[in-house]
């Protein structure tokens, strides 16, 4: 205390140290990788919107490094995203807003999974998945939200719902707890080297699930230079900062949509539709999740080029 | 029996006639929202048929991309689906959607009332909505719905109801589960409960549209489409209906209805496919 | 009951309406209009970040209208926008975050109504608005907050603090209340005449403050068609569904910064505080807020197009 | 008596000097986060000189723009000029930086320590900061100050201070209000109080550079300014610092320090004419 022992990097010129190569650093990994990163984790989020913009990608990749025994902060609608790793056996517990396929039907998997109790479906909805996350995003305490779950049955059903008293009013509100995550995932567009990640449609919630996570990893359709991502700082959906790893997987979405790049592959889901419904999940999972070696394996199995151009053609309108 | 509910005639689609019919609802000329929550596919329909027609400041909502005023002149296959952004207006977050949900709207609002369409496993006599499943004691359901997604937001304010199947399994006496407050166990219990929030106004179904009475808050048939007869409304509901004197037969669509549906909006035709169910 | 009474509009055919005429209502008015609203309300939000982006044409008009005893809910740092309102005595209450001039000084009139106790200030910060603001948006009961007001004097010094118990730790943590208010009136650089606006820089305080606000004005550089704004709907700052007023001022910012469209008036800042400082606070209100019948008049009494030319090139570099 | 801090010399100026310190500062390879709040031109000057020199991995933030990592080679007049966006390569929400404020830093965390600038009204012993007022009780202030803005935020995790004033005034034995938790009243209640959260690491003035006891938290002399002597220090601060027995001068800026910052960040000069004092 009386003495000076730590050392003090202000009094070192940086002339001294500037000789070190000036090298930023790059976030780039391999899909194999960032699915053992998942697989090593207990819980995770996602965003995305029903069947456009999943980092399906990144989940096959987490099925084939075993994850198991997940919890799941899913986004506010979601089909293969959460179908799938049901079926695979990844999750453990769901917090459930909507599984399903729309018009294509209700989900399979998870469907099964709560016929059989092989999964703590915690019953929560929009706001709850929402508002939780953006108390998680904020390490607050919780969300209170009022004149809403009062006229519901979500309060008897779901058990992480709590009562308070606004101290401002005296009157009861709802506590909706905070929803944080070891690791959240998503599907860009584009981004670059150094985690700056563009979504061009998306649902919002992407910034939000990032703060609530430990770690975020975000796989792109196509990686960018950061001269690109700086022509338009305002089209840049996650800055750099809170992104730990990048992972380059063109299509990666497959089979949903990729907001402005690609279509659904409608097809592809009617059959993984009719593979699980008809209680033949684990062909569908060998064939498309454990067998693919790597990822351009896995896009030639759904149709290589000719399928993936016809479905940026789709898109595009042409 | 469940059967596809055809209008009787092969002018225009069950799907078609039921966006028609949306669409002169959104026919006033206040700022009202039309918003589409998922696969509201009818309702996005509805809402850019009125505003080319009769609503040119109703704000069309596509929930699942987030945008509103889009000028789509073909049908996206959902509400999230990218190409429902077309030329959109302006983007919000979903956050900006769960604010405006919470918040609720009161009467004299500038965003009076909402022409959204909720659906469900299951609604009642009172227009509550299930999603969650049918059965019990829970967890132990017969049927695991999807869950609750955002129907909550029916108990945001005014809204309408819009259904695609209509049976005794879907209109019961009484849902299993609440995911949405309609008008509650009737009378007077939404507006003690939810702050004076307006409750459920109409409900569309592909046989009939239907209102709710004015004190108690029970679901009454107010027209049944050509082609139907009310007892076929009465022999397919699950609930006693409130059957007035004078039911009237909903006026079919016209042919220039048809004509701007299908060349401004729906030009892939994707409502003449859309399979809509009757039993 | 028993006999239907009411209007079906389902009923009738869209072919029988749609001979009226078919055009979608402007929104914009004038500024005068817009002050005499703001005016003959209680509350009212801005957003801006300090000397940048705030809406000081709106804010002189309501000074015009005259606007008194007014609660406002300021961005989290402010200059003139929250100074000049306080010398015209247009406040009687403010949510204090930061009001000064950073590297020109503190507040004048701001520090003679605390000296003089005049206004009414709850001692707040930045999280206090933001939280309130959120808070409001949704109109949620409160935001609760922990690891923040617990080390510091802001509970003692702001009754609207409360204490409420986190009902998933049982721990006590800090509630913050909601901040709605009657009217947000917002700079932005180009809107359409039915309130989509955009803004160009900003802080994204805009969307919350908007929603929890019943009424949303807007002052833009500049009209624009809504083709313009359909070009990008990711630029659109604030939907226009969220707006009701629109009004027109070129270099309605003056004399703070509009974001990439015209510098900051320094020299003008400066006569301000010059003036505020020795007591002539009447002066520059009579010069700048009374006496200039339109917005050119007062573009003119600043420096007319040579100014405004020059103000705008500064931001360009040329 | 208040007068200009110089240097004692012409070759660089009292602000270039503290820019070259905190860009030294930021030499570590982490990933950290060169944060500006309100008017922090010199720390926005120094984490791009350092992101140019030795931390390619820093990412710089303008808090008044909510930009991260813009390219500017003319320094903007604060972080709220728009010209501190130019080039950069991602814009958030106030509500974004509220969220990392409330959420904080643990040990451990992937963004480590903030090279953030505060300063306030007063500073005390323990780093507390006050930009309240003076005086009192409260509202009887002699001085009003201008409000806490989000110095509050100093208690987030560990942030340094920097000061443009070195004086008895600004340097308090105990601020009247505490706006932003430094070391509390020293010892273990900071860790106490605010989860675990380490606190602010090194103070910045015109004349020297101090850091925190490893125990008690109470501020250290580290090094003084070439120009200036540990008894000017002491004689302008208002309460007992800790004098170590082997003091340093603070390494003078080098040429080439000097030269990367007005060529490559300061090319107006901004930082030549800031005036700071001591006494």
């Amino acid at each position: 205390m009386a003495h000076l022992t730590k050392d003090y990097p202000h009094m070192t010129p940086l002339d001294e140290r500037a000789a070190r190569k000036l090298e930023r650093r790059s976030k780039i990994i391999s899909l194999e990788e960032a699915g053992k990163i998942i697989a090593s984790k207990r819980s995770l989020s996602l965003a995305g919107s029903h069947s456009a913009d999943a980092a399906m990608a990144l989940i096959r990749a987490a099925i084939r490094a075993g994850a198991r025994d997940m919890t799941m902060i899913p986004p506010v609608t979601a089909s293969i995203a959460a179908d799938l790793p049901i079926a695979a056996g990844m999750l453990k517990k769901l917090y459930l807003s909507y599984v399903g396929f729309e018009y294509l039907g209700l989900a399979p998997a998870f469907r099964k999974a709560a016929a059989e109790k092989t999964l703590d479906i915690v019953e929560a909805d929009e706001p709850f998945i929402i508002l939780g996350t953006q108390a998680a995003a904020g390490g607050r305490p919780f969300a209170p939200v009022q004149y809403l779950y009062e006229a519901v049955s979500l309060p008897e059903l779901n058990p992480e719902l709590k009562k308070v008293v606004d101290p401002f009013t005296g009157r009861e509100v709802y506590a909706i707890p905070p929803l944080p995550s070891d690791v959240f995932i998503m599907h860009a567009q584009a981004a670059d080297a150094y985690g700056n990640a563009q979504c061009w449609g998306g649902t919002g919630q992407e910034r939000d699930k990032a703060k609530a996570a430990d770690l975020v990893i975000v796989q792109a359709d196509e990686i960018v230079s950061d001269e690109f991502i700086s022509r338009d700082a305002s089209k840049t959906t996650i800055p750099g900062i809170w992104v730990d790893y990048v992972v380059h997987v063109p299509y990666g979405a497959h089979p949903t949509f990729s907001s402005n790049n690609y279509a659904l592959d409608e097809d592809h889901l009617k059959l993984y539709l009719d593979l699980v419904r008809n209680g033949r999940a684990d062909e569908y999972i060998q064939k498309y999740v454990i067998e693919p070696k790597d990822h351009l394996e896995y896009l030639d199995r759904i149709g290589g080029l000719p399928r993936t151009t016809q479905l940026r053609r789709m898109l595009s309108g042409a | 029996m469940t059967r596809i509910a055809t209008p009787g005639t092969d002018r225009y689609s069950t799907a078609e006639f039921m966006a028609i019919l949306i669409a002169r609802y959104c026919s006033g000329d206040r700022e009202l929202m039309g918003s589409g929550g998922a696969n509201q596919l009818v309702s996005l329909a509805a809402s850019r048929l009125a505003q080319l027609t009769v609503a040119p400041n109703l704000w069309l909502f596509s929930g699942g991309a987030g945008v509103y005023n889009s000028k789509f002149d073909t049908l996206p296959i959902s509400t999230w689906d990218p190409r429902a952004g077309y030329q959109a207006e302006s983007r919000i977050l979903i956050a900006d959607v769960v604010d405006n949900g919470t918040k609720g709207r009161k009467p004299g609002d500038r965003i009076a009332r909402g022409g959204s369409g909720y659906g469900g496993l299951q609604i009642d006599k009172y227009g509550n909505i299930n999603m969650i499943g049918i059965g019990g004691p829970y967890p132990d359901l017969k049927v695991r719905g999807p869950g609750s997604v955002g129907v909550v937001w029916l108990g945001s304010g005014p809204n309408n109801v819009y259904l695609e199947h209509h049976n005794k399994r879907t209109l019961v006496d009484k849902v299993d589960y609440r995911s949405a407050a309609g008008w509650m166990n009737g009378g007077n219990e939404r507006f003690e409960t939810l702050n004076g929030r307006d409750g459920p106004q109409l409900v569309w179904t592909p046989i009939c549209v239907c209102d709710f009475t004015e004190d108690e808050h029970r679901m009454r048939l107010v027209s049944v489409h050509p082609g139907f007869t009310v007892e076929d409304v009465i022999e397919n509901t699950g609930f006693e209906l409130v059957i007035p004197d004078n039911v009237m037969t909903t006026t079919p669509p016209t042919d220039r209805e048809l004509d701007i549906l299908r060349t401004r909006v729906d030009r892939d035709g994707l409502l003449k496919k859309r399979r809509m169910t009757v039993g």
